[in-house]
């Protein structure tokens, strides 16, 4: 059952990450990574990892995904040209991939670390549901959650000041 | 005062002269000058009789002193004082370089009178003295390559006394530098020297040599022949003698000063003094001998075609040394020195009486141009035959008793060096008959048209100066005077020099007549002490033998010039047509200048060039540039990768980690 | 008193800037004559005999790295400290009297380059060698291109390229140095304090393999200062770009520091790689003698005959220290001075020379001498003294150089030698073709003036003052050469040494008097 | 399941990520693919958050997100900036810069 | 299931509640009118107490926050310099175009935002805080360089470092994965443990780890391969920030590297070590001959920046005391040496129109000595001449690599430097050795800078306080610390001695 839903997972994470490098209009790439969060939500689930799915979920799927889609539909989502102005990008880019994704799989693969083809140990109960990550959250990872806040405020005041129409305003 | 303190004096007083002169060019009016310049010989040559005469108040076996004023170098195991040494060779040099230059300076009095760089001219010529007073009483190999040195300094400066005459600056660097190549052998020889014996110093060395070195070991050939380097470049022998004919571009009186009597002789010495060596290393000895004879009779024949009068003279003095240096290599030292100093007194003279036909020539040299001077000049034909006669050893004259020794020795000496007395003799021949052949191309005969507006006028109205050489005119703000100064008869310091050596052409040969008396060799023998050869002395049947030879030779010789160029002048054309490729040869000087430009000079330069347009350029600076191109390549590379695009800049990155993740993953356990 | 002298150029450079455009000249001739002054006491106050470091200061400076500010003066750098005081007046003078552009940058600059190159001549410490001789040529970056010569006009490159391809040229060996020299010190210490004290490092001795490479990062800086054959590449262009007071003393003093380098660093710390590559840079040495030689008496500028004469002149010198024998190394020491002494007159009258005929082309000259027979007296002597003419110091220099060649390596004397014969001929043709020869139409001559005189004079006199008494320089250099020398020859083999050995000493070893230590 | 698969599954979101940067002009799908390399390492996070028992890989995750939010909104930002200036949203031509 | 409040110690962390503070309030300073000319002033005030709170803790590490941080010498030493170098950014930033565009407020409260994220760098000791220090950082970096919004460079440039960074910082993110994966643990030392209890020595696993990590760093750091964006961000950035980025980023950069290669991951040191050795090398080679010719001095100092990392990643290779060391006094005083550099072309940016091309600062010499004499000191500096911080840091950098047996790579440093003459003295000899420039102000001719966005030139912009002030300083400094090392020598030692004292 659970190798069923993995796969079923797997293949809407894999299809939607495919989906987005593959669709002509950014606003269909930006469903497709819609399904492809979902997904990841699935899998995380399927690891135990409550909490970090609903994340997945809100924050991403939710959250984020409304401003790309608002931003898209800002700016308008054009096609772009087939042309490829750099030289050996379309040959090496690919290369490059299967390599990378080869050089990564090898390199868990014949790891000497047992507990990698395993299922992973038994876990308490409770184990990654929101009580334990908040927890931790405010225990031992106090300051990235501090920190991260911080950012976000940053983030958000940068956006300002990139996306807000200043120029007319002084004029 | 000791006979060291006599010859500080003897060096002091000429480069007191030169730097006073020399310092106060602009102070000190022409004339004192020229006292100056003369009397400084004067009181040198003075201080060398106090010398002598402190030595002949010594035993014969005492009279070698050396003295140091201070240390001029001596760290490290080199010890180099500033040192000389007095014995009665030294002195005996002295004394000639002395006493020929007091007459040639007083000669210079009136000859130079009238040259715009008179002073130059007296502070060159009193540093050309001591120089020369270095070289004969320095105490060491350094100070002898010091003096050596100089000398040709002195040389190179005043055969390039007219430096604005582009031949007279070549011939004097010509001259530098092939004194330079001589210098390097007496280097050389003084480390080997060093290297073998661990001093400099004369006496050390004369002491240490014999017990140090076997017979005709390699190390003792070696030094000998390095220093016959030197003795060759400073006494033009051969392949070595290119410069001197060149150095006549100097003014008469350093022609007849450096050049004849005193600088040439210079190798001479250097042989006399090192004697000890040579006659450990008799191969060399006998190199230096063979070098000798040959060089006596090429230079021989040379002067017998030479049409200027100048070099004709020069070449003989070239030939002259060659019996010089034959006599003190086969170990006729004595002999070789009384040559020395009667060639001293009648080259001189001959120089002189040169000078002032050339004078009344308008600088004229070629003596095919000259005719009559006899009638127009007679104060300046006499001596100028005086000369001639004592040159082609006219019996009775000096020339005719030194020679004749040389050649006597080598007869008694025997064996081998018999070939030396026979040669010596042909060159004898040739000697009397080039001598005379100048005497009476020049003297006799009508008037040439100089000669006779001297008879007519009392003086020559010459046209401006022309370089003989190359027929520019010449630059007339550095000197060339108008001839009336130069001409002897009409300048009395002129004519007292000229007539005091022609007595002493005449009789110098006197004080040393076998079997009458010795004074030459009996001042002289301390000096050979414990020689071998020294002891050989030839009997006096030989010697007698040998004069009345030298006689007949000389008469035949001056008899065969009569014949030739008074009796029947058209003979020498038909005999130069007859022998044209022996004429050709001789009259360009057997070819050795243009050997030695093809074997040096172009070579030298040809590798110059190379160097200054191939090399530098390709090799030196391509080295550079192509280094510096590679990088600019590189960089343009680096420019290139970063193309703006910044997909391309991912791409680089990526890639860049999966090369790093190959790298671990290759290097993971 | 090290220290006074060290600083003095600088202080009074620094000062200098608070002057007025006008007296910032004579301040800066002040200033050189100062440290002459306490050049000449500290020479005076000289402990002839001793070979042990004198004057010598020595403070921490950087604790941290194991720096240490260590100056002295010893025999090997005495007479090079008191030739580069009298140079720099000399060439500060001559530009004092000349009217100069920016004139106070330019005193500046030439009182750092002061203090720099007696940094390099002090420096008892390592690193503070390497400091001060990277830092000789900042100053004279500058004054080279923001002074020198334009030459793009006349087929040659522009003053800036012509320098920076020095810097670029001179640095490279100069970095690759400063690593060597931190990898000495570090090697040395082995763990242990690091110092980079030159006494120190002469003691702890580095193992025979990091001899090899860290000698030839050092000789590369040294032979690329001096410069060496094949890596004279920069100098043609800079002496030519180089304005003529900058280059009386940078020829007549910066690559005797190179010189000088191998002398107080690569002798006594690498003595293994000294004996093993003696003959690779004697070879350098020799080809450096015969390729300056002829490219001397080719060139018809006059800068640059004197530059590759000078190339020549160094090739001696490091032959006379690589002949590794105390002889030579004395004949090396005392070149370096009558070099120094030689040079930079020659620059002082290529500058005159320049004056008057408006060209340094020596084919376009001549005949100067009959209105200026004083210029044309003191340009003979320098010339002769440039030739090593016997009866000059340079003379002694190179008799020394070559006697211990001679001893070492006879082979390499013998062609050493040549290049003698070569310096004749291309000396006096400088002489002849300016001097001498005819006079070209409208050139004018004119006499020495008396202030230039002022400077080429006492020049002169120093050249006939050493001609006359070479051991005034002899006899203090001996002890520390003797030093530095003994150093390198007591790890050569027994048999080699018994062969270099003079006559006494090799009794004295038969005689069992004298023992050879393996 | 195993863990492997997992994080084998998540190289291949990461590698494909990294091809979308590779061959997408368009500043807004490029995002995406960051977006993608970014999930991939959360997925390897949890993964191995699960594998070790403990939770701090999923922490990790979620601050992750935290930040790939903020990297949107600042990417965003710029290309409204960039549509501002009428300047095509085309990476390829923002190039004035290189050499 | 109870809390466990975390300990907090206030001291430790009172430089970040300082910072923090000082964000909030510049923000919201820009809200209210009469304040909105304070944002300087209190950015200021918000460094130099940061600064000052730092050093009231010199010499007392501690470790903060349930292990998240550590402030020892070694977080406090590279804090300090990226707070110096914050500093001269604000003054730098001063009637700068691009503090009116985002708005003074937003400008500096972001810059105080990256500054908090170096801080937090420094001290990282846990993945996570890492991670999120590393973003802290770098976020308000992108917006800083795009905040000249009218020029389009400014925003190209804001672009490209926003994806290629976010390339590294997913790239660092995912190696981090591994190494979690590989030993269990988030905190440094946790790591350390679990590779030698895993028996994982030498794993590809936790070497992919190292790689990708590895990566990560190198791209903040500016190592060749992963370079690309230095010189096109550089140039394309308001200059007081490009200043900010070349030298704070870098130090705080290497201080994460130093700690998490040490503390992490120092048992694999001979795997990874020749790997970074053969980085530090091609750095070096790219940087220095990617610098020739150019002629923007921004994108010069980029790609001097991409060598003289290299030459940084050095003292990271050796891994010892004296390479941290040397390490902290480069950056120090290559802090000093680009900044001098930088307000020189700050200055003459504004008050030219060739913007930061080499003829701006044709003629300088004559025209400008006071602007002439810090940018010259700061080229000669770079090329590492003696009499200036350079040397001296080079020479510290090189001995610790011969101590490391990494000689070789002090070759390189060496070769690398002749190159680096090259572009250094080109600058040097434009400002002295060539005809001044005929600059007719307030003339535009169609070259660079006169196109509409370009910003207006300000004939005395040269002469201001706020211009030569920080150049003289800097020179000065660099100056100082090349004769008298000592100080800066002892403060760096410090920071070795942090790490592995």
């Amino acid at each position: 059952m659970e190798e069923v839903l993995f796969f079923i997972a797997a293949i809407g994470a894999l299809g939607g990450a495919i989906g987005v490098i593959a669709m002509r209009n950014p606003f269909y790439s930006v469903l497709a990574l819609i399904v492809h969060l979902f997904s990841l939500a699935a899998l995380f689930l399927l690891l135990t990892s409550a909490f970090v799915a609903a994340a997945q979920v809100v924050v991403y799927a939710g959250a984020v995904m409304v401003l790309y889609v608002f931003v898209v539909a800002y700016v308008g989502g054009g096609g772009e040209s087939a042309w490829e102005p750099i030289p050996g990008q379309r040959f090496l880019a690919p290369l490059l991939g299967i390599a990378l994704f080869i050089e990564l799989a090898v390199a868990v693969l014949s790891s000497s670390l047992l507990a990698l083809g395993e299922d992973g140990p038994h876990v308490q109960a409770g184990f990654g549901d929101p009580a334990a990550i908040g927890r931790l959250l405010l225990e031992k990872f106090l300051l990235p959650f501090e920190a991260s806040s911080i950012l976000l405020l940053l983030a958000a005041v940068g956006a300002i000041v990139l996306a807000s129409n200043r120029r007319q305003e002084n004029a | 005062m000791s006979a060291t303190a006599w010859a500080w004096l003897v060096l002091l007083f000429p480069l007191l002269g030169s730097i006073v002169i020399g310092v106060g060019f602009h102070a000190l009016p022409q004339k004192v000058a020229g006292i100056i310049g003369t009397v400084s010989i004067a009181l040198a040559f003075a201080c060398g009789i106090g010398a002598l005469l402190s030595l002949l108040g010594e035993d014969p076996e005492a009279r070698h002193h050396a003295s140091s004023l201070w240390d001029y170098a001596s760290v490290a195991g080199l010890d180099i004082k500033l040192g000389i040494f007095v014995d009665p060779l030294s002195v005996f040099m002295v004394l000639i370089v002395t006493g020929v230059s007091t007459l040639i300076h007083l000669y210079s009095y009136g000859y130079m009178q009238s040259d715009e760089g008179y002073h130059r001219f007296f502070s060159y010529l009193n540093f050309f003295v001591f120089s020369m007073l270095l070289l004969v009483l320095a105490g060491n190999f350094v100070l002898l390559t010091v003096g050596w040195a100089f000398v040709g300094f002195a040389s190179y400066a005043l055969i390039s006394f007219w430096y604005r005459r582009e031949t007279a600056t070549r011939a004097g660097m010509k001259a530098f530098v092939i004194n330079v190549v001589g210098d390097i052998g007496l280097v050389l020889a003084a480390f080997l020297i060093f290297r073998e014996l661990g001093s400099f110093d004369y006496g050390t060395v004369f002491e240490k040599a014999p017990e140090v070195f076997t017979t005709n070991e390699w190390t003792i050939t070696a030094i000998c022949l390095l220093l016959l380097v030197g003795a060759f470049a400073k006494s033009a022998q051969l392949p070595l003698h290119t410069w001197l004919p060149d150095a006549m571009e100097g003014p008469t009186p350093v022609s007849s000063l450096i050049h004849a009597a005193t600088m040439v002789t210079a190798g001479v010495y250097l042989i006399a003094r090192t004697h000890v060596l040579f006659e450990l290393a008799p191969t060399a000895a006998d190199i230096a001998a063979f070098v000798g004879l040959a060089t006596l009779l090429v230079a021989a024949t040379m002067a017998l075609v030479m049409t200027d009068l100048k070099r004709a003279i020069a070449y003989s003095t070239m030939s002259q040394i060659g019996y010089m240096i034959m006599g003190v290599s086969i170990g006729a030292y004595s002999a070789g020195m009384f040559h020395l100093m009667t060639h001293a007194f009648f080259k001189a003279l001959l120089f002189m009486a040169a000078g002032s036909i050339i004078a009344a020539m308008a600088n004229d040299q070629n003596i095919d141009r000259m005719s009559g001077f006899g009638k127009a000049m007679r104060f300046t034909s006499i001596t100028f035959v005086c000369g001639a006669l004592a040159l082609a050893a006219f019996p009775g004259t000096s020339g005719f008793f030194s020679k004749d020794e040389i050649l006597a020795f080598a007869e008694a000496r025997g064996g081998m060096y018999l070939i030396f007395t026979v040669l010596g003799y042909v060159g004898a021949l040739m000697t009397a008959i080039y001598s005379f052949r100048l005497v009476f191309r020049v003297l006799p005969g009508r008037p040439c048209k100089e000669a006779q507006e001297l008879i007519d006028t009392g003086h020559v109205a010459h046209e401006a100066p022309k370089n003989p050489a190359t027929g520019e005119p010449e630059d007339t703000d550095v000197g060339f005077p108008g001839p009336e100064h130069h001409i002897a008869e009409q300048s009395l310091p002129m004519r007292v020099a000229m007539g005091v050596l022609a007595v002493l052409a005449l009789v110098g040969g006197l004080i040393q007549i076998p079997g009458v008396d010795d004074v030459v060799t009996k001042f002289l023998d301390p000096v050979w002490e414990g020689s071998p050869l020294a002891a050989i002395e030839p009997t006096l049947g030989e010697d007698y033998t040998g004069l009345g030879i030298g006689g007949v030779i000389a008469l035949l010789g001056i008899g065969i010039a009569y014949v030739l160029y008074v009796r029947r002048p058209e003979l020498p054309r038909r005999l130069e047509q007859r022998l044209r490729p022996l004429h050709t040869l001789f009259a360009n000087k057997w070819y050795f200048d243009e050997a030695i430009d093809f074997l040096v000079v172009r070579p030298a330069l040809a590798i110059g060039r190379f160097a200054n347009r191939t090399f530098e350029r390709f090799v030196v600076d391509g080295l550079v540039n192509g280094t510096a191109e590679t990088v600019r390549g590189a960089g343009g590379v680096v420019r290139a990768v970063q193309s703006g695009f910044v997909r391309s800049y991912a791409l680089l990155l990526i890639a860049g980690f999966a090369g790093l993740a190959l790298y671990f993953l290759l290097s993971s356990s | 008193m090290s220290s006074a002298i060290l600083w003095a150029p600088l202080a009074f450079g620094l000062l200098g800037l608070f002057l007025p455009q006008k007296a910032v000249g004579w301040w800066a001739v002040l200033g050189t004559a100062v440290t002459l002054g306490l050049a000449i006491v500290a020479a005076v106050g000289f402990d002839t005999g001793s070979s042990a470091m004198q004057y010598a200061v020595d403070e921490p400076w950087i604790s941290g790295l194991g720096v240490d500010y260590s100056l002295g003066i010893d025999g090997l750098n005495l007479f090079l400290i008191l030739l580069t005081a009298v140079l720099w007046v000399g060439g500060v003078a001559f530009a004092a009297f000349r009217e100069q552009e920016r004139a106070k940058s330019f005193f500046f600059l030439m009182l750092v380059a002061e203090t720099a190159t007696l940094g390099a001549f002090l420096a008892q410490d390592l690193l503070l060698f390497v400091l001060f001789f990277d830092l000789m040529l900042v100053p004279f970056y500058f004054l080279f291109g923001a002074w020198g010569h334009d030459r793009s006009g006349e087929g040659g490159i522009t003053a800036s390229a012509a320098t920076l391809k020095m810097i670029v040229y001179t640095l490279i060996g100069s970095l690759l140095m400063l690593v060597a020299a931190i990898a000495t010190a570090v090697l040395a210490a082995d763990g242990g304090h690091l110092t980079f004290s030159l006494a120190a490092l002469n003691e702890h001795g580095l193992g025979e393999g990091s001899q090899r490479w860290i000698f030839w990062f050092f000789a590369a800086a040294f032979l690329v200062k001096m410069p060496a054959f094949m890596l004279h590449g920069w100098m043609p262009d800079a002496y030519r770009a180089a304005p003529l007071p900058a280059l009386i003393v940078f020829s007549g003093v910066l690559a005797k520091v190179g010189a000088y380098g191998f002398l107080r660093v690569v002798l006594p710390l690498f003595p293994d790689a000294t004996v093993e590559f003696q003959e690779v840079i004697l070879m350098i040495a020799l080809a450096s003698i015969l390729y300056g030689s002829v490219m001397a008496f080719t060139q018809t500028n006059v800068r640059l005959i004197a530059g590759y004469s000078s190339v020549a002149q160094l090739g001696f010198i490091t032959a006379g220290i690589f002949a590794l024998q105390a002889d030579g190394s004395d004949g090396a020491v005392l070149q370096m001075v009558n070099h120094g002494l030689v040079v930079a007159p020659l620059f002082v009258v290529v500058a005159l020379l320049l004056e008057r005929t408006g060209t340094e082309d020596i084919s376009e000259m001549g005949g100067l001498a009959l209105r200026a027979p004083v210029l044309a007296a003191l340009f003979l002597i320098v010339v002769l003294a440039t030739l090593a003419m016997p009866g000059s110091a340079n003379f002694i220099g190179e008799f020394y150089i070559l006697n211990g060649l001679f001893e070492a390596k006879i082979v390499f004397a013998f062609v050493a030698i040549s290049g003698v014969a070569m310096s004749a001929y291309y000396a006096l043709r400088l002489y002849q073709q300016t001097m001498h020869n005819r006079k070209p139409e409208g050139l004018l001559s004119r006499e020495i003036g008396l202030r230039d005189g002022l400077i080429l004079v006492p020049l002169v006199l120093c050249i006939v003052g050493l001609a006359l008494y070479p051991q005034v320089v002899l006899e203090r250099t001996a002890p520390s050469v003797a030093q530095t020398v003994a150093k390198v020859r007591q790890n050569e083999p027994p048999e080699s040494r018994l062969a270099s050995m003079s006559l006494e000493e090799k009794a004295e070893v038969e005689s069992g008097a004298l023992k050879i230590v393996p | 399941m195993s863990i492997d698969w997992f994080i084998v599954l998540s190289a291949l979101l990461f590698a494909t990520g990294a091809l979308g940067i590779l061959l997408r002009r368009s500043p807004m799908v490029i995002l995406l693919c960051l977006e993608l390399m970014l999930n991939a390492g959360n997925l390897a996070l949890v993964a191995f958050s699960r594998m070790v028992g403990n939770g701090q890989g999923q922490v990790f995750a979620v601050i992750v997100m935290v930040i790939a939010a903020c990297e949107v909104v600042v990417g965003l930002g710029l290309i409204v900036a960039i549509f501002r200036r009428r300047i095509p949203l085309n990476v390829d031509d923002l190039r004035e810069l290189r050499g | 299931m109870n809390f466990n409040e975390p300990h907090l110690d206030y001291a430790g962390i009172s430089p970040l509640i300082a910072l923090t503070v000082g964000i909030c309030v510049v923000l919201l300073s820009a809200v209210f009118k009469p304040t909105k000319r304070w944002a300087p002033g209190l950015t200021t005030i918000a460094l130099a107490a940061t600064a000052g709170l730092l050093i009231w803790q010199w010499d007392d590490p501690k470790t903060l926050i349930t292990g998240a941080l550590r402030l020892d010498d070694l977080a406090i030493s590279i804090s300090l310099i990226s707070i110096l170098t914050a500093g001269f950014c604000v003054v730098l930033s001063l009637r700068e175009r691009a503090t009116e565009e985002a708005g003074s407020g937003e400008y500096h409260s972001l810059l105080l935002g990256s500054v908090l994220g170096m801080v937090l760098l420094a001290q990282a000791t846990n993945l996570v805080s890492f991670f999120v220090a590393l973003e802290t950082l770098s976020i308000p970096l992108y917006i800083l360089c795009a905040t000249n919004l009218r020029r389009e460079g400014s925003l190209e440039s804001g672009l490209k470092y926003l994806i290629v960074g976010s390339i590294g910082s997913a790239t660092l993110l995912y190696g981090m994965a591994f190494l979690y994966g590989g030993t269990g643990a988030t905190n440094f030392a946790g790591i350390a443990d679990g590779i030698a209890r895993n028996g994982l020595d030498g794993d590809p696993l936790i070497l992919i780890g190292i790689a990708m990590a590895a990566v990560g760093l190198a791209f903040k750091t500016s190592i060749a391969p992963f370079h690309q964006w230095t010189p096109d961000v550089y140039q394309g950035a308001p200059t007081p920030i490009t200043a900010f980025m070349a030298v704070a980023t870098k130090a705080a950069a290497f201080a994460v590297f130093l700690r998490f290669f040490d503390v992490a991951l120092g048992s694999q040191l001979d795997d990874w070590q020749p790997a970074l050795a053969a980085l530090a090398a091609i750095s070096i080679v790219v940087g220095n001959v990617g610098a020739l010719g150019q002629d923007s001095l921004k994108r010069m100092l980029g790609y001097s920046g991409v060598a003289q990392a290299g030459y940084m990643l050095g003292g990271v290779v050796v891994l010892s005391e004296s390479g941290t060391s040397s390490l902290v006094f480069y950056l120090a005083a290559y802090a000093f040496m680009n900044l001098a550099a930088f307000a020189v072309i700050v200055g003459r940016e504004r008050e030219t129109i060739f913007g930061d091309d080499i003829r701006a600062v044709r003629g300088l010499g004559t025209e400008r000595p006071l602007l002439a004499w810090p940018l010259t000191i700061s080229m000669l500096a770079l090329a590492g001449l003696p009499a200036t911080a350079g040397f001296i840091g080079k020479l510290y950098l090189i001995e610790a690599l011969v101590e490391g047996d990494y000689t070789w790579l002090a070759v390189f440093i060496a070769i690398g430097t002749m190159i680096s003459l090259a572009y250094y003295l080109r600058v040097v000899a434009a400002m002295w050795m060539r005809p001044e420039t005929e600059v007719a102000s307030g003339a535009r001719p169609v070259i660079a800078g006169a196109s509409p966005e370009a910003d207006p030139v300000d004939p005395d912009a040269g002469s201001r306080w706020y211009i030569v002030g920080p150049a003289l300083l800097a020179a000065a400094v660099t100056v100082f610390f090349g004769i008298i090392p000592q100080p800066l020598v002892e403060f760096a030692s410090h920071a070795g001695a942090a790490l592995f004292g």
